[in-house]
């Protein structure tokens, strides 16, 4: 991706991983050079289930453009059942932002194993392009942010 | 206000060649609390660390963020040269520029762009860190096995053997569990009782290990290193100090019509009975069901003929309490009732066996004295046939969906045994699959066929019709050779699926640890820390985490016990610090975060709260901190927020969010 | 007197908005509240009361008092600008007109708030007769005459036609601007309207409604009254009452942190609210009872009791209808008559 | 209503309960209040008519504390927000004396008044010996008429049904007064294009003036100190500075309530601005029932949330861009 263009829409993009699992697995996709678009910051949480939706929100209030949440795969929680609780808690907020008429693509849940650096290569790259296809975040930001 | 170093690391030029690293350090000054950056070669050298150890110092420093590799990289390293310069070790933060940033960037630029935000976020939330320090609980010396059968034994002489003192609580009247009632093992095919019986003995003569048998666990209370149990020691109506074992009682008893639970219910025990002849402790029961005197108050017998005066009839039940460090489950399995198996008529005809019932028939103390013959007229069967897989592997919700793993090659073994003492006998296996991938188990599995000649057909039986003749007509299917198979056989026998103890989800909310849907035992871990409940402090052994045969299950009882020793070796526990933590005077005490704990690290108390000047007693939620891991499951459900997680706590992660997004 | 028809109203508040901005009664979803008007809005002027006060035209429910933005370590304050262009509200009622004379009370003396005053300042009131008085007014308690309501231009919706009559400098100099809009008319059928309002208003439930015995002499006796206790039980400390009456006027300041600095802006506070006045050792008061007595104290006793008798509420009746527990200053003041023998 | 009294009276006497929760009359036709009732003199002017709509569930939080019991009337649907409080132990089940009153579906004033009818001097066909099918109103205007189910609120449209599922008595006959999904709106909603979506939202919470009465009188909004008055969360607000606010406010509330919420339709009752607020709750509701099975918050007292529970295949959240 180039950043020539200044004028390019630059999407902000948090991922939530968790420390067990998928931060460790963006590890691996850096140590094995897997690239994909600086756009995407990770925040480490103990476990996918520390996320609060409210975290969400709030990164979306300030201005992002997209948020992606990563944790172990179901089964393999760290801490048993985190991700479970996670992915009831993830589904009813996603479909309650589609219901506001929030594009559903800004968000996303991807289990992602400490192995599997190339799957979480590969999911940025592709939520970067989704969250390129919808563009700006316009529907759910605090205005006096975006200044 | 904290007063923040900065610290960024080149990583030779792992980071240097695509990050510009002088930028960051220059950018991170401009941040908030930051009064100190500088970048360097190395960070995570001796020299680095002795740079930031020096800024500390120098700088009075209240936090530090290490711009570098990953935190699962050095994130200790830099901890423990923090707490060295007399830094708390949890004001350290890591911005990963390295794996997050410059191995997958190469655009100088961007990648710099980025590394300046992840630096950004990481000093907002150290910010907002405090110190932490990890609690300290003593460790009770002492563990506690619950079963005793071999993973039971085999747990309590290891943990006995390393100096620790270890109870071990057997529900049934002695030791030995399930592999007391095997004839042969495979794959050696040596006696069961011969190999077993040595262990038991160890157990019971070992200075350090106490038997509670006809016992259960009643209550259990704290936590890790310092758990509280209630035990109950059933009344045995028998008093084990003057018991000589002589056995006279068993033989004058007059009530001998209770079907024996140790030969599965094939004959019958007297009402004062121990279950087989090598128990341990070899000390009789009286079962009060059965017994004259405790229904009627006549009879009394066993107490005349008593010479050691040993039998009480106002035995009471009693309760031990005792405290652990650590507690080992290993509970074991039954097979499962065959009530939705109809069509194997194993209710129906007394010639339709279960596996272990065919153990007891085979043994020399079993109800036929070893004879194999059928249970109905005792006549020498000709035609044995062994069904696979019933109730394991089961796609609808009759029996089980998992494999038994077991039951392929304890039928080659009874298959075996038959063809090797009977001749005469035609033995036929249904099988869906032959498993066999242990040490010598193919082998084993190929002499059954190739040397000893038994009949293995690839397919599953439909309906096992009594013939009036007293035969057993069996409908199978050869998937092999596409036929049907009808056949005729004098007894069947059924590779009943195994199931963990019942009992086991009692003990399971005692020791709020987790269990499956099939009721075994969840595993911390399950590649990593099988033997480990989440629960900390609690271990599995044995078939109560997942079916397993003897060597397995040994060696799993020996891993849980070093798991154990490993913990009874410590004085004390350093806890995490980075736990859950709910603010009282915000807390419901709407029980909804214990609900999601995992470890049951939340109770509830009732405290004099003052809030603002209402005072009153409330019912509010308490995290033990030696139980709590910190997924922080609870913060998220937790309605009114009182509920946050030490080090990774809602105001931190949201300044990461806020600082990512501006 | 002018006049003009219904029909050409919309006219009207083009002819206005093209000058400056207009605020009247906009039915937005089912609900009638003051907007800004623009092009197609649904204008409601049947509608008796918006569910908010018209208040919010000179004291919003939240505004930017100043922006502080970083650079490097640097902060920079930018002040908000006041207000300095002209706007009209139109459509207020007699008791709305009231409840700014009691802001005015609070806001513009010593020291003056420049925000509201540049408001006030730049504010054209045009006031509604209340053609249909409903069982909730009471604002005859309080003096105020709906039949005949005073600001800065008056009107009265009769028969289709809204009858027009400027009664200030500022109500004259919007009469000019619209004069071609305008017919001349007389005052016969206008004094007909206001006989006919007064008629109804002697009928309404709480006209009758007596105040005698509050004001600030009776300030403990009151406070103490153990009535109180009884009346706040079904109070959900919600702050529906305060966010609805044209009187109100506490707020709260805060930050809002934009990222790149703070906004500092100030938005209505109720006194209802659990966290009301909290400061750093707590509350001053900790109880509902204490909160839901503040309220009615203060515009029954501690306001007349510094503003010559001038209480703070106008009578217009829509805490009694929107109270999610139907409870109101109305049936306070009753239950403190129906106890007076006691007292 | 003579029977409640009586009962009520009979159980003050006898020293079964200290006080009674009820209604009691006031001074317009329609707007009687939730009142405690200590002495018999105290009956005179207690009421229960069409117009009692309030549910008393979360008041017993506060008289769990008081000494003794409590005798509170319950209509059906507030019995489950009373079992969904006792399962949160927000209330003292020893504490209350459950007389599940009779109901005939609840009104709403606004209602009336949205129709055209002011100036109300009285209500006649609204008490529970009315067939209630019909209100005639006296007003200063004159005499109207409308159909009772004109009036009602909206969650009687959607009635759960006339069975109290806790109480210790139940007094008075109750009308089925379900006439309309109670899913139908949602999926009105569901429907629509991600814009439509958006500017309905838009245009009905732009109305939010932040009063919390929503909040305040919800049952499963029982924080002692909600996230949104405390400063911890940094989320501390009390108006709506930017329209973004008031779609966090909402979300964040429905989410908190999600699991527990019985879909009393408080708050759509009590929303000066008459948004409605239940669309939230209910959305949750539906996608429950539809992912995780039928679900009804208040049902029993012991079963688990559908948010403190999971099942190893439940869905995935990439579902909501699957459906479209």
């Amino acid at each position: 991706m180039s950043i020539e263009n200044n004028n390019e829409f630059r999407p902000k993009i948090v991922a939530f991983c968790c420390n067990w699992c998928s931060y460790a697995g963006a590890d691996l996709a850096g140590s094995s050079r897997l690239a994909y678009p600086a756009d995407v910051k990770i925040i480490r949480v103990p476990c996918s289930c520390r996320v609060n939706p409210m975290f969400i929100l709030r990164a979306f209030e300030k201005g992002a453009d997209g948020v992606i949440l990563c944790g172990c795969h179901p089964g393999d929680c760290h801490y048993t059942t985190g991700n479970y609780y996670a992915r009831r808690r993830m589904t009813l907020l996603f479909s309650m932002l589609d219901y506001i008429g929030v594009e559903n693509g800004r968000t996303r849940v991807e289990w992602v194993s400490a192995a599997e650096g190339v799957k979480f290569s590969q999911t940025m790259n592709e939520f970067v392009e989704k969250i390129h296809s919808l563009g700006k975040n316009v529907r759910l930001g605090d205005l006096r942010c975006k200044n | 206000m904290q007063r923040i170093g900065v610290f960024v690391c080149h990583c030779g030029s792992n980071i240097a060649a695509t990050v510009d690293v002088k930028k960051v350090a220059e950018m991170a000054l401009l941040e908030p609390g930051v009064v100190h950056a500088e970048d360097y070669q190395y960070m995570c050298s001796e020299a680095g660390q002795a740079r930031i150890q020096a800024a500390i110092k120098e700088k009075n420093l209240t936090g530090i963020v290490v711009c570098s590799c990953s935190p699962r990289m050095h994130e200790n390293t830099f901890r423990s040269a923090a707490e060295k310069a007399g830094l708390n070790p949890y004001m350290v933060e890591i911005a990963n520029i390295r794996e997050h940033c410059s191995w997958i960037h190469k655009d100088m630029e961007e990648a710099t762009k980025k590394a300046v935000i992840l630096a950004r976020a990481a000093i907002a939330k150290v910010n907002l860190n405090a110190p932490l320090k990890p609690g300290e609980s003593l460790v009770t010396k002492r563990a506690l096995v619950i079963g005793g059968g071999i993973a039971g034994i085999q747990t309590a002489i290891d943990i006995a053997d390393a100096g620790y003192e270890v109870d071990i609580v057997e529900k049934t009247p002695s030791i030995g569990g399930r592999m007391s009632q095997l004839d042969k093992t495979f794959p050696t095919l040596d006696c069961s009782a011969c190999i077993l019986t040595p262990k038991m003995v160890e157990a019971a003569a070992h200075e350090k290990i106490t038997i509670y048998t006809y016992s259960e666990v009643e209550a259990v209370s704290g936590f890790v290193g310092d758990f509280t149990v209630d035990i109950r020691k059933k009344a045995r109506y028998v008093d084990s100090d003057k018991c000589t074992g002589c056995g006279v009682c068993q033989e004058k008893c007059p009530s001998k019509k209770s079907l024996s639970e140790f030969n599965r219910g094939l004959n019958t025990r007297s009402a004062i009975y121990t279950p087989f002849a090598q128990a341990i402790p070899n000390v009789p029961v009286i079962d009060t069901d059965a017994c004259i005197k405790m229904k009627t108050g006549k009879c009394g017998i066993c107490e005349k003929v008593c010479q050691a005066g040993a039998i009480d009839y106002q035995q009471k039940d009693e309760i031990v309490t005792q405290k652990y460090g650590a507690i080992v489950v290993a509970t074991g399995f039954d097979t499962i009732k065959l009530d939705n198996y109809d069509e194997y008529a194993y209710n129906q005809s007394k010639d339709v066996i279960t596996s272990l019932e065919l153990e007891r028939v085979m043994n020399a103390a079993g109800p036929t004295k070893g004879h194999l013959e059928r249970l109905s007229d005792g006549k020498h069967p000709k035609e044995i046939v062994f069904i696979q897989c019933v109730g394991s592997r089961c796609a609808d919700n009759r029996g089980k969906s998992y494999c038994s793993k077991i039951c392929c090659m304890y039928t080659a073994k009874h298959a075996m045994l038959i063809r090797d003492k009977y001749p005469d006998v035609n033995v036929t296996v249904f099988y869906i699959d032959v498993r066999t991938p242990g040490k010598n188990f193919d082998e084993f599995y190929r002499r059954a066929v190739e040397d000893y000649g038994v009949n293995y057909i690839k397919g599953q039986v439909g309906k096992v019709i009594p013939q009036p003749d007293g035969k057993l007509l069996v409908q199978g299917a050869d998937l092999l050779d596409n036929k049907q198979i009808l056949k005729e056989a004098d007894m069947v026998v059924l590779a009943t699926a195994i199931e963990p103890n019942p009992d086991v989800r009692k003990i399971a909310t005692m020791l709020t640890a987790s269990i499956d849907t099939n009721n075994f035992l969840t595993e911390s871990h399950a590649k990593l820390r099988p033997v480990e409940s989440p629960t900390a402090g609690v271990f599995l052994s044995g078939v109560c985490q997942g079916p397993k045969d003897i060597p397995e299950t040994v060696a799993q009882a020996g891993a849980a016990a070093v798991k154990a020793i490993g913990l009874l070796a410590k004085d004390k526990l350093l806890t995490n610090p980075c736990t859950a933590k709910s603010d009282q005077l915000l807390c419901n005490g709407c029980s909804t975060c214990a609900n999601v704990c995992p470890y049951g690290a939340i109770s509830y108390e009732d405290i004099e709260v003052n809030d603002h000047g209402i005072r009153e007693t409330r019912r509010v939620a308490v995290v033990n901190s030696a139980l709590c891991q910190g997924c922080g499951a609870c913060t998220v459900t937790c309605p009114s927020g009182a509920m946050d997680l030490q080090g990774f706590s809602n105001r931190q992660i949201i300044a990461e969010v806020d600082a990512i997004c501006r | 007197m002018y006049k003009i028809a219904k029909e050409n109203l919309s006219a009207l508040f083009q002819a206005i908005a093209g000058e400056q901005e207009l605020y009247l009664p906009v039915n937005n979803n089912g609900q009638v509240n003051f907007a800004a008007w623009t092009e197609g809005a649904d204008v409601d002027l049947d509608t008796l009361k918006s569910v908010k006060s018209p208040k919010d035209a000179f004291f919003p429910q939240s505004e930017n008092l100043y922006t502080v933005k970083t650079e490097d370590k640097k902060l920079k304050v930018e002040p908000e600008a006041l207000k300095d262009q002209d706007f009209v509200v139109f459509g207020m009622k007699a008791c709305d007109v009231k409840g700014i004379e009691v802001l005015d009370k609070v806001f513009l003396v010593d020291p003056v708030d420049t925000f509201y005053a540049a408001r006030r300042k730049h504010g054209t009131i045009v006031v509604m007769a209340c053609h249909e008085p409903e069982e909730t007014c009471f604002c005859k308690v309080f003096g105020i005459d709906c039949a005949d309501p005073v600001a800065d231009v008056a009107t009265w919706m009769i028969d289709g036609e809204l009858y027009w009559k400027a009664l200030t400098e500022k109500g004259e100099a919007l009469t000019a601007k619209v004069a071609g809009l305008l017919t001349d008319a007389d005052e016969t059928k206008v004094e007909e309207e206001k006989k006919a309002i007064r008629a109804i208003v002697e009928k309404l439930p709480y006209s009758d409604l007596s105040l005698e015995g509050w004001n600030g002499d009776v300030l403990l006796e009151k406070f103490n009254s153990p009535i109180w206790e009884k009346l706040y039980k079904p109070c959900l400390a919600c702050g529906t009452c305060t966010f609805v009456c044209p009187t109100c006027q506490c707020y709260d300041i805060k930050d809002y942190n934009t990222g790149s600095g703070v906004q500092r802006y100030r938005c209505w506070d109720s006194c209802m609210y659990s966290d009301f006045t909290m400061m750093a050792h707590g509350n001053n008061r900790t109880s509902q009872m204490q909160r839901f007595r503040q309220r009615f104290m203060h515009k029954l006793v501690y306001f007349p009791a510094n503003n010559d008798g001038m209480y703070s509420c106008v009578g217009c009746g829509r805490c009694v209808e929107k109270c999610p527990s139907a409870l109101n200053i109305v049936k306070v003041v009753k239950a403190f008559e129906e106890q007076g023998g006691e007292n | 209503m003579q029977e409640l009294v009586s009962r009520a009276k009979e159980l003050l006497a006898n020293g079964t309960v200290e006080r009674v929760l009820g209604w009691k009359a006031g001074d317009l036709p329609y707007n009687p209040e939730p009142a405690y009732f200590y002495v018999e003199e105290d009956f005179d002017n207690f009421v229960y008519n069409g117009f009692c709509g309030a549910n008393l569930s979360k008041y017993m939080i506060e008289a769990s504390k008081m000494e003794g019991k409590t005798l509170v009337f319950l209509k059906p649907c507030d019995t489950y927000s009373f079992n969904q409080l006792i399962k949160e132990h927000r209330v003292d089940r020893e504490k209350a004396y459950i007389i599940g009153v009779g109901c005939k579906g609840k009104l709403d004033i606004e209602k009336a008044k949205k129709a055209g009818i002011k100036g109300i001097e009285s209500v006649a066909g609204a008490d529970m010996s009315d067939a209630c099918d019909t209100l005639t109103f006296q007003t200063i205007y004159g005499e109207k008429t409308c159909a009772y189910a004109d009036v009602m609120l909206e969650r009687c449209h959607v009635c759960k049904g006339k069975e109290h599922v806790i109480s210790d008595e139940v007094i008075g006959e109750s009308n089925d007064t379900k006439d309309a999904e109670r899913f139908a709106e949602v999926e009105k909603i569901e429907a629509m294009s991600p814009e439509e979506k958006f500017a309905f939202f838009q245009k009905e919470l732009s109305k939010c003036i932040r009063c919390n009465a929503c909040r305040n009188v919800c049952p499963a909004c029982s924080c002692r100190k909600c996230v949104f008055d405390s400063t911890k969360f940094d989320s501390a607000q009390k108006a709506n500075v930017d329209s973004f606010e008031e779609k966090m406010f909402h979300v964040i509330r429905a989410f908190h309530v999600a699991g527990r919420c019985t879909d009393c339709g408080e708050c759509s009752r009590v929303c000066p601005q008459g948004i409605p607020l239940h669309l939230f709750n209910r959305k949750f509701i539906k996608d429950i029932n539809e992912f995780y099975g039928e679900y009804q918050a208040g049902a029993d007292t012991d079963s688990r949330g559908p948010l403190t529970n999971f099942t190893f295949d439940d869905v995935e959240p990439s579902i909501v861009t699957e459906r479209g």
